[in-house]
């Protein structure tokens, strides 16, 4: 058993005779590179936003534009996306503002889950985005029992999805996969091999010489990709999509992929891995890649490359002012969503609540949480 | 009206419900081709096919979570975990994801997701086959729990879990499966979640249980009575949320109360209601609050008749309590 | 992915040429043959006992018998064993009386585990047969636990884990086998695929092509065997466990088998199974195979093979009329082994159960369970 | 003595571990190259080898399974789960498996496994970084629950668990790693099990608390004494077995109690106490037992603030019941 060579069609050094797959014009690429552009910023300004103490988490993509951009643009609307606290890319090219990315990092008034999850817990029904759960896999069998519900309905539609290396150590990794195998499931299993899960590399998180092989236990296909070239995570997800939409059952798809950055606002990877392993990763940056490729085509050039990157600068810098003017959410939305109708119990504990803001016993919350709240 | 043991009162339930909404699926272990190991839902594959009734991979911790998925796709599941002992590796499905699902999301999503499971013992099962955790499940906001005590309120109860709107725990003490019978219509019915059940009316002690309890408070209310102690008997019937109105009124009339559940004493149920009573109703209360219930031990194979309640310790219980 | 033919040694047929395998010398063949008759006839009335209401539940093992025995018999002392439910001719192989195995039956005074649990829940320290709990799947990553102690403490010795085809689909199985193949813990998975997981087929448990294939999720080998074969069982486990001893890591053994009976004393199969399949498996019945063989090589003859039926007969009568003429443990023994020691919580509940016993309120436990109680 | 944090304290008492009983390992996520992502176990792997602090992959059930099953293989186990949220994969190997080994080999087995995990909130953490479901635990027997408040109880009672024959859940308040300091010694001792601690002695009424719950209540408890209100302030320490005689002859005393603790009140575990004291010591009391708890919604991020119970809420609590 030895590690399958991942697919790739561009490869770092370039690619310039590579035709782009199906589906990916000209145009829908610079689209999708200013999307990893408008990602990358946003990433850097919310782990700056974490630094300067004006928000309390966050977890960055960089690294992995590819791969989230790359796979989302591979859905069409009415796919269903489970993703992890990772995936700020999938909700950006699934639509998600970029205000409304950040009225979450600030948990106030307007974000959409009401301040009730740490940063990095988008979710939005518009676009398909399920709730996140910040514990690890039990994304997995749910999103399997979506797709059975897409195959019994006879939906044209499939579900995606979204994991790391790490979240395959869990039961319901196997759970999910297991279920998926068993029902057909409308499903794709996409896993961000970013190498590290927290502290622990993968070769400690299984023995086995990839992931993809583990949809063999299944009974269905598991694909190697590189994670980092664009082209190959489109035209791979694409192509598992329409196969579970058209009833042909799950997919593994496994993208090679590094974490840049660290964990998130509370890790120091130069604790436990080498500048060297890091320097190696960033010769495959997802970006760049792209971007000689759009050049070598012809498809951009250095003054839209430039405009690019200061729109995007421009984008976030509003989208996080007008999110950072907006207060908490009100007291009483405390006690909203438990139910579907408050039980009499809530009723209670709001008006005792209400009370004690009132009397000043307790005093209102009137910030948004920040590093170290 | 027919009359229908506890099985066929939840069939029946499980029947009317798929005829009259076709997003309702049910499965889980031996659920489907079989009809459940206690053939709940027997006969509901044949009729319904195999996309709304089937056996799942034995995984309880797969089975919530795709019921999760199911329900977020659109489907209104009843899952069937095969005894509640062996829901515990679904307890994180059940607690962490679909119990917050709603709250989490901001309310754009939710999950009206029925599992239904036997629980409680009383059958020699031993530690694997007896256990009655509803307080692991009460102390989770965002899930309902109910332990219907017969057939007519078994139905009704199913009815109402499933067109709910919210996640409901449905739990089924599997030594009522048979023994219980009442009579049952036919036609869909609704018990409301939220609402307890005074069975015996009486102004001397508040009796409270549910599940296989209140038929063994029923006995030792009866043997009570002779000797002329006359206790309101309330069967909780839904756990959470706990019909509190029902309960207070009845304490603030006896002054005096008994709680008998199968469960272990240690954070039981039972504590939860000795506490809501002790902070609400205290100045009612005339006697010590009592709890008669399982020993603080695993539930035993030879020895399982000392580990549960009976009638005649809950009658003791009763006495001391009310001449106290 | 095709399913692989199982390795086999001994066909149905026959195979009179088939050399036994190191360690299986004529005398211990008989003496494994004698523990599979005696296992099977503990099976007959076991079941006949709990149909005659003088026990009140049995999960048979026949038709698994060549799995069982020729497992176990590869074990030494010093290794470890997690059985199942199931496993009852694991416990005979390793030396459990049948005496000792009738007491469980009963759940009697001098049942090694006091009564606590229902039949089929054999342990004893003494032979390295660790407590089975009744959840599928949970003794899995334990197993795998034992096998890294062992590893970790430089022992000569390895684990046992066994499980069936249904366990498979457990988050447990997942994490044991995991677990296992990262720490390269001393421990060989056995399942039993016996097709049947209570009334699920095991095609309806994964869609894997088989169970052996499974390991390969895990960085280490799956072997398929006809598990109906006694030779290939205790050569495969033979090896298997050496290489686990010599630090050689983990292996998973699948061995193709079959519930001859009911899952249960509570089951019927005739309502999910057709009499053609369990008459196609009939045929391959380990017992009859291992004796033919014997026959065939001359090292066993009729008169021997019915002296050994009538003394299995006999000791197994005698071992369940003995057990059942013991009476249930004591009361107090409610409240022992909850911990090391009883907390004053236990002590106090011990005293009012005496009490209430002793005024006649609770009566006295005089019984063992039996049917229906 | 030296000044050490709660951080510091558990690393102190691993490495006393470590250092004088060989069969100790400790494991979990990031916990062995990294030190743990809160660092309580820094510098172990370094110092025993990767042998005796390893880093697991990210399975909670098999962190446990196989911590239960290096027990029997006769190591000492001593398994970190990174956050209490996390723990409820592992729920059905504890409860049902970790728990009963003992009980269900009739004795011949035990797993004397140590689970540590970070609990609790106040950290603006969300529901996953917050819970504190210690109640769902001291409902299963055979496993102590322990919640140490300060850095010299966590070291004591970290020995106690690590040398206990049964298995102990041992509950790290991560709100105070690194706020809560104290003096503790280098070398090894011993905090037993199933001892509470009087903080502050009073005759009006007898507060009752455990984890950073008991800060709060110091600050409440200190700011009432200005009132003329003194209270007896229990940290109780180790929740199961309770030390039920410091409670109730407290309780006996005042005839007043508030119970603080941060999970929801729905039955959690000063559901288990206000019973207990209603059970045994009711003719003492002398007002309603007041529970100031978290509410009945998952913990929220922003509006964490009005989740916990904070100082002038319990000193209210403390006011009401002592003026009632
Ligand atoms: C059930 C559970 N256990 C532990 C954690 C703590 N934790 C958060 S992220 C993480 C690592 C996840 O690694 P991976 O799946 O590779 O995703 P990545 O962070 O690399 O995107 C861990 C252990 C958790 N969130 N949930
Ligand atoms: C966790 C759990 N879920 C469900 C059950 C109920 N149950 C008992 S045996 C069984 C089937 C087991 O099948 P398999 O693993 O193939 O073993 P076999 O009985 O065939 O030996 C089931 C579902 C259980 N005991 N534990
Ligand atoms: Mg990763
Ligand atoms: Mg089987």
């Amino acid at each position: 058993m030895t590690a399958v060579q991942p697919l790739q069609l561009l490869s770092p050094e370039g690619g310039a005779s590579v035709e782009p797959p199906e589906g990916l014009d000209p145009e829908r690429l610079l689209s999708l590179y200013r999307n990893m552009v408008r990602l990358r910023v946003f990433d850097r300004r919310a782990l700056n936003l974490q630094r300067q103490g004006r928000i309390n988490f966050y977890a960055p993509a960089s690294g992995q534009e590819a791969a989230m951009i790359g796979s989302a643009a591979a859905l069409e609307p009415q796919d269903v996306a489970y993703p992890t606290y990772r995936e700020s890319g999938v909700c950006l090219q699934r639509g998600m503002s970029l205000r409304t990315m950040a009225d979450q990092l600030f948990g106030n008034a307007r974000d959409l889950v009401k301040g009730r999850q740490m940063p990095n817990h988008w979710s939005s029904r518009e676009h398909n985005i399920v709730s996140i759960s910040s514990c690890i896999a039990t994304q997995i069998p749910q999103a399997a029992g979506t797709g059975m519900a897409q195959r019994f309905r006879g939906e044209n539609a499939a579900t995606i999805c979204y994991f790391g290396d790490g979240a395959t150590s869990e039961g319901d990794f196997h759970a999910g996969l297991n279920f998926a195998g068993v029902f057909r499931a409308n499903t794709v299993f996409f896993c961000q091999n970013n190498q590290w899960a927290i502290t622990v590399p993968v070769t400690r998180q299984t023995a086995a010489p990839s992931i993809a092989i583990k949809a063999s236990a299944y009974g269905f296909e598991g694909i190697r990709i590189d994670g980092n070239d664009l082209l190959v995570v489109y035209k791979t997800v694409r192509e598992a999509l329409e196969k579970a939409r058209s009833g042909g059952g799950p997919t593994l798809i496994e993208a090679l992929t590094y974490r840049m950055g660290p964990h998130s606002t509370s890790d120091d990877p130069r604790r436990y891995r080498t500048e060297q392993e890091v320097e190696t990763w960033r010769r495959r940056d997802p970006i760049e890649r792209l971007q000689r490729y759009l050049e070598a085509r012809g498809w951009i050039d250095a003054e839209q490359v430039e405009r690019i990157a200061a729109e995007a600068k421009e984008e976030v810098d509003r989208a996080i002012s007008e999110a950072e003017a907006v207060g908490p959410p009100e007291p009483e939305t405390l006690f909203e969503d438990v139910y579907a109708r408050p039980t009499p119990q809530l009723e209670r504990e709001r008006r005792e609540l209400l009370d004690l803001i009132r009397r000043g016993v307790v005093s209102r919350v009137t910030h948004t949480p920040i590093r170290g709240s | 009206m027919p009359v229908m043991n506890y099985i066929q009162a939840l069939n029946s339930a499980l029947n009317n419900a798929m005829e009259e909404d076709e997003r309702v699926v049910v499965f889980g272990e031996d659920v489907g081709r079989m009809g459940g190991v206690f053939r709940v839902t027997d006969g509901l594959q044949k009729r319904f096919g195999e996309k709304r009734c089937f056996d799942t991979p034995l995984c309880e911790q797969g089975i919530v979570g795709s019921a999760i998925g199911m329900a977020i796709g659109g489907l209104r599941p009843v899952a069937e975990i095969q005894f509640m002992d062996y829901i515990l590796p679904a307890y994180d499905q059940i607690a962490n994801e679909l119990a917050t699902l709603r709250y989490r999301s901001g309310g754009q999503y939710a999950a009206p997701v029925v599992v239904r499971t036997p629980c409680c013992g009383g059958i020699h099962g031993g530690h694997y086959h007896s256990q009655s955790t509803e307080a692991i499940f009460t102390s989770v906001p965002g899930i309902h729990v109910v332990m219907p005590s017969d057939p007519y309120d078994a139905k009704g109860l199913l009815i109402s879990a499933i067109r709910s709107e919210d996640p409901v725990l449905f739990l089924e003490p599997k030594k009522l499966y048979r023994s219980a019978k009442a009579e049952v219509p036919e036609s869909p019915y609704e018990v409301p979640i939220g609402k307890a059940k005074r069975l015996r009316e009486g102004e001397h002690v508040t009796v409270i249980a549910w599940g296989v309890m209140v038929k063994v408070c029923e006995k030792a209310v009866d043997a009570v009575a002779e000797k002329g102690i006359r206790c309101d008997l309330i069967d909780l019937r839904t756990l959470t949320p706990l019909d509190e109105e029902a309960v207070l009124s009845s304490v603030e009339k006896t002054g005096r109360v008994v709680i008998v559940h199968e469960a272990r004493r240690n954070t039981g149920y039972g504590a939860e209601l000795a506490a809501l009573i002790a902070e609400r109703a205290l100045l009612s209360l005339e006697a010590p609050i009592r709890r008669v219930t399982g020993f603080d031990v695993h539930c035993p194979f030879t020895l399982d008749p000392y580990f549960l309640p009976d009638p005649p310790r809950v009658a003791l219980a009763i006495e001391e309590t009310a001449r106290f």
